[in-house]
């Protein structure tokens, strides 16, 4: 029923936006996104997707002409990644004050300078307060699944939020490996058609979208967004068990995924594509009689609080790994959330994979053995040269 | 009542769902000088009607153009664009 | 989990064939992968690409630093880069060549590819013939899932005559070494 | 009756007494009438006409950010079109997609995503409503601020005499874009306005419209002389009228005789610094400019 084809993660990220129906894409080319919009481009070119694309200048005039089909009732994509994620900043911004669910692909690489195409997180990190809900995933078949779902979760009436989902540049955009293509029937009907209520342009009902938000509004404003981001937890959990039984794949509970958690003293917290490293290091060290955990943070935001908290309260040693830095703070963004959140437990933060350092099996060994003989909560760069 | 009118429940994304309704705002109060307009003098040339900036000058049932005093902020542009001299001002007693 | 690396220089479809040993090793039931050395290399310039073939599905997402196998696309490599280099004790290099006698110092397979691109496609373009060589000398992929495969990524004529490449490496190899 | 009655736009906004931008937009939307989409930059015109929860429009409008109307607009054409081809929606009803952007919005930071949108050639109208500076902020110099006029980043003083640099033409720039219309226009010609809009929306592709639009608080002038000072604007030739339409160049509107740049220049604050040196100098330039449009 199902088609199997073993593509990129760039691919599969195009594939779902073809699934999912999508009515406009705006994109610009960047490394390494550039062959997701240009498999899209050939799929609206060869008549498989019935979309307009618009072959527009800039990532920012991307995000704006999305935006502007978004509020005209249309279903939209668009895919981007490092410096042309920057340049989109100031949108993000606004598309998600005015609530608009586009979905976009990042295909995470590191910010300049030096000028540099590899992986790390730092290009989405710097999106943390843009008000999009952020997916990362492991890997190509939860690109497709997660942009498919990102719809159903973005569109959703108690959320109407933007959603981005993250996937490592070159690790998984440039990676070849199987990935079930559910029938586009079968997606549509799991998605519906997206029929807006609360804003599109229309001249049969003149609406004015995006005007002064006065001090006596604008706060109003920010908290009915937080307040979304929180009803967005049980929309995400949702989801990703009506996908489930829709496709029979499911991530964790949607938010988080616990991986050989239970009898763990030593956990490791992460998110991406590193993950699937972390899973092979703990299989290894499992067959030694070793047990070490991963907790997958899923959804960066909203963060996932509750479920930390609740599968970490046995956990000795917990080591977070982060590919991103806050400078002049010597963490990573996911070490200070976790820090915040977990009080009186040793947290150590592993600063890794900067620029497409490639994290080797060695270096998750290093963290487990490091964080074991830690102390009390520390930062360590891992795999720099000495 | 709130400096920008009352907002008693913010709209998702602040969306304004009522066109026009800016007529709430009364402008008028911002006048220094009001335009008379005498429409014995006036021959219909539409000017004070298209130039206003506020679209206050509207025509009536009976064809002659109107002021309307809520919204005129006083510019005076339909005075000095008055060919034949129909409009005149006066200042305003506050 | 077998792991392979493929040199060859920009342009010559290293890349390419490591992805149709990939999408090969799908077609015959086991889960793979592969990935390019991500670099900023343009044609001509030396560049690495990697498979991964497993029973089951593979997680690890870090790069491959010691291969079962090696492949070598271009002999000229040989003189500027360490090919062998990671190569597991007991791993084997596939190399294209005119020559019988190349010591690297490990298990060594030769073949003529681009004898046999020239012949086929007229073109020197090796890395379809190289998949075939590397199916016959291991038979960690059947010839009909390489062929498969290779038709999937050439459409037409083209993916016919690679095919056919692929076909006679494939079988030169099972002469050659059994 | 000459003009559309109908008011699309309402009256309560918060322009100052005398506003041209206000002029500009109920002249357009007179032109355009209700089946209209408007996006519009930030600035005057956005910001007087949506403090929410008031708005003046009575079309489906939207804002976005400062430099992407042009952009916003390209994605809702796109929507439409997309809309009506899969789902049947607007009912196939003809929609007006206009852009509105000040002259900062559009010929400074607005201006690569207006010459994106115009070369992909999208079916929309972009409006410039020229008030020849950043209006909404206080008066900063934008590319279009005129040779020699004074603005708070371009002030007169006794080393330089305000702006240094000649208007940016844009028009011509759009011209140069090759797409089906382009145009100026100005507050104080409303017919010769209206026609140009009705024009340019009954043509498919991209069009563009230029339209000068004088600021009482920007330029220096009592309130109830907006109308004269755009209308001294083209019959000095400092802005002259033209239309280009698919190419062929067409000036709207010859003065008899051009009037001398003084009388212009005179009644605005932003030159009262100029000597009968300067004044000359501004006289050149214009007779040369004017002299190449065949004016």
């Amino acid at each position: 029923m199902c088609e199997v084809k073993v593509i990129t993660g760039t691919s599969a990220a195009a594939e779902a936006a073809r699934l999912a129906d999508v009515d406009v894409i705006a994109a610009y080319p960047i490394t390494p996104q550039t062959t997701c919009v240009e498999k899209l481009a050939e799929f609206v070119a060869n008549g498989e997707l019935d979309a307009e694309y618009v072959k527009v200048e800039s990532e920012h005039s991307a995000m704006s002409a999305c935006i502007g089909a978004a509020a005209t009732g249309a279903r939209t994509f668009t895919a981007t990644a490092s410096q042309g994620l920057a340049l989109m900043h100031e949108v993000l911004f606004i598309a998600s004050g005015m609530r608009l669910p586009i979905v976009m692909m990042v295909a995470n690489r590191a910010l300049s300078a030096p000028i540099n195409i590899w992986n790390d997180h730092q290009d989405s990190i710097s999106q943390r307060d843009t008000g999009w809900i952020q997916i990362y995933v492991e890997d190509n078949q939860e690109t497709l699944d997660s942009i498919i779902q990102a719809y159903k979760i973005a569109e959703n009436e108690d959320v109407l939020l933007p959603v981005m989902v993250c996937l490592d540049g070159f690790i998984l955009t440039h990676t070849v490996e199987p990935v079930v293509i559910p029938k586009a029937e079968r997606v549509r009907e799991f998605l519906g058609v997206y029929e807006p209520k609360h804003a599109y342009l229309d001249p049969d009902r003149p609406i004015t979208q995006g005007p002064v938000g006065v001090p006596d509004c604008y706060m109003e404003t920010r908290k009915q967004i937080e307040d979304a981001m929180e009803r967005s937890k049980k929309v995400i959990k949702d989801v990703n068990e009506e996908f489930s039984e829709w496709f029979k794949r499911k991530y964790g509970n949607g938010l988080v995924e616990a991986y050989n958690l239970e009898n763990a003293e030593t956990v490791l917290v992460a998110m991406g594509s590193v993950c699937g490293t972390i899973k092979y290091v703990i299989d290894e060290l499992k067959k030694e009689g070793k047990e070490v955990g991963l907790l997958r943070i899923r959804t960066y935001r909203p963060f996932p609080k509750e479920d930390v908290k609740e599968l970490l309260k046995d956990a000795e040693n917990i080591a977070v790994l982060d590919k991103n830095i806050s400078l002049g703070f010597n963490k990573g963004s996911l070490g200070i959330e976790m820090t915040s959140i977990l009080k009186n437990k040793k947290i150590c933060n592993y600063i890794v994979g900067l620029g497409g350092r490639d994290i080797r099996i060695e270096d998750i060994k290093t963290i487990i053995n490091d964080v074991e003989k830690a102390e009390d909560d520390k930062t360590a760069w891992i795999g720099l040269k000495e | 009542m709130g400096k920008w009118g009352v907002i008693v429940m913010v709209t998702i994304a602040a969306i304004i769902y009522e066109p026009g309704n800016s007529i709430r705002n009364k402008t008028g109060s911002w006048r220094t000088f009001r335009p008379i307009l005498d429409n014995n003098k006036c021959v219909k040339c539409e000017n004070c009607y298209i130039f206003c900036p506020e679209g206050a000058i509207q025509e009536d049932e009976n064809g002659n153009f109107k002021i309307d005093y809520d919204y005129c902020k006083g510019c005076l542009i339909c005075m000095n664009e008055c060919p034949v001299n129909a409009i005149t001002k006066v200042r305003e007693e506050k | 989990m077998i792991e392979v690396r493929f040199h060859g220089r920009g342009g010559q479809g290293a890349v390419t064939a490591a992805q149709i040993l990939a999408v090969a090793a799908f077609y015959d039931g086991k889960y793979s992968q592969a990935f390019p050395f991500f670099g900023v290399e343009r044609r001509g310039a030396p560049v690495m690409a990697f498979t991964r073939i497993d029973d089951k599905k593979i997680k690890l997402r870090c790069q491959i630093y010691n291969p079962d196998y090696v492949i070598v696309q271009d002999s000229s490599l040989i003189e500027t880069i360490n090919v062998v280099e990671g190569l597991k004790e007991n791993g084997a290099v596939v190399v294209n060549t005119v020559k019988d006698d190349i010591n690297l110092g490990v298990k060594t397979y030769t073949i003529d590819a681009t004898g046999i691109a020239l012949d086929v496609l007229g073109v020197p373009i090796v890395n379809t013939a190289m998949v075939g060589a590397f199916a016959g000398v291991t038979k960690l992929v059947s010839i009909e899932s390489v062929k498969k495969a290779i038709m999937e990524k050439f459409k037409g004529e083209l993916g016919i005559k690679n095919a056919k490449v692929a076909e006679i490496a494939y079988n030169e190899m099972i002469k050659k070494y059994g | 009756m000459q003009f559309p009655r109908e008011e699309l736009f309402a009256p309560g906004h918060r322009g100052c007494a005398g506003c041209g931008a206000a002029i500009v937009a109920r002249l357009l939307l007179k032109a355009a009438g209700k089946d209209t989409i408007i996006t519009t930059a930030t600035g005057c015109l956005e910001v007087m006409t949506t403090p929410y929860p008031e708005t003046s429009w009575r079309v489906p409008w939207i804002h976005v950010a400062f430099e992407n109307a042009a952009a916003v607009a390209s994605g809702v054409e796109s929507a439409i079109k997309a809309l009506k081809r899969k789902r049947g929606k607007f009912a196939n009803k003809k929609i007006n997609v206009i852009a509105i952007g000040g002259d900062g919005g559009t010929a400074d930071i607005g201006f690569q995503a207006l010459s994106g949108a115009m070369e992909r050639g999208h079916n929309m109208l972009y409006v410039m409503y020229d008030n020849e500076a950043y209006m909404n902020t206080g008066i900063q110099r934008s590319s279009s601020t005129p040779f020699m006029a004074s603005t708070t980043t371009s002030p007169a003083g006794s080393k330089i005499k305000g702006e240094d640099r000649p208007k940016k033409d844009v028009a011509m720039i759009m011209a140069a874009h090759g797409i089906p219309y382009v145009a100026t226009a100005c507050i104080s010609y409303p017919e010769d306005f209206i026609r140009k809009v009705k024009k340019a929306l009954s043509i498919e592709g991209p069009k563009f419209i230029q339209v000068l639009q004088p600021c009482t608080t920007g330029w220096g002038y009592p309130p109830h002389k907006t109308i004269e000072i755009g209308r001294l604007a083209v019959e000095t030739g400092v802005f002259p009228l033209y239309e280009i339409e698919n190419g062929e160049f067409r000036i709207t509107y010859k003065p008899s005789k051009r009037k001398p740049v003084r009388e212009y220049l005179k009644m605005q604050k932003r030159y009262r610094h100029l000597t009968d040196e300067d004044i000359e100098r501004i006289q050149r330039y214009i007779d040369e400019k004017c002299k190449l449009l065949g004016l």
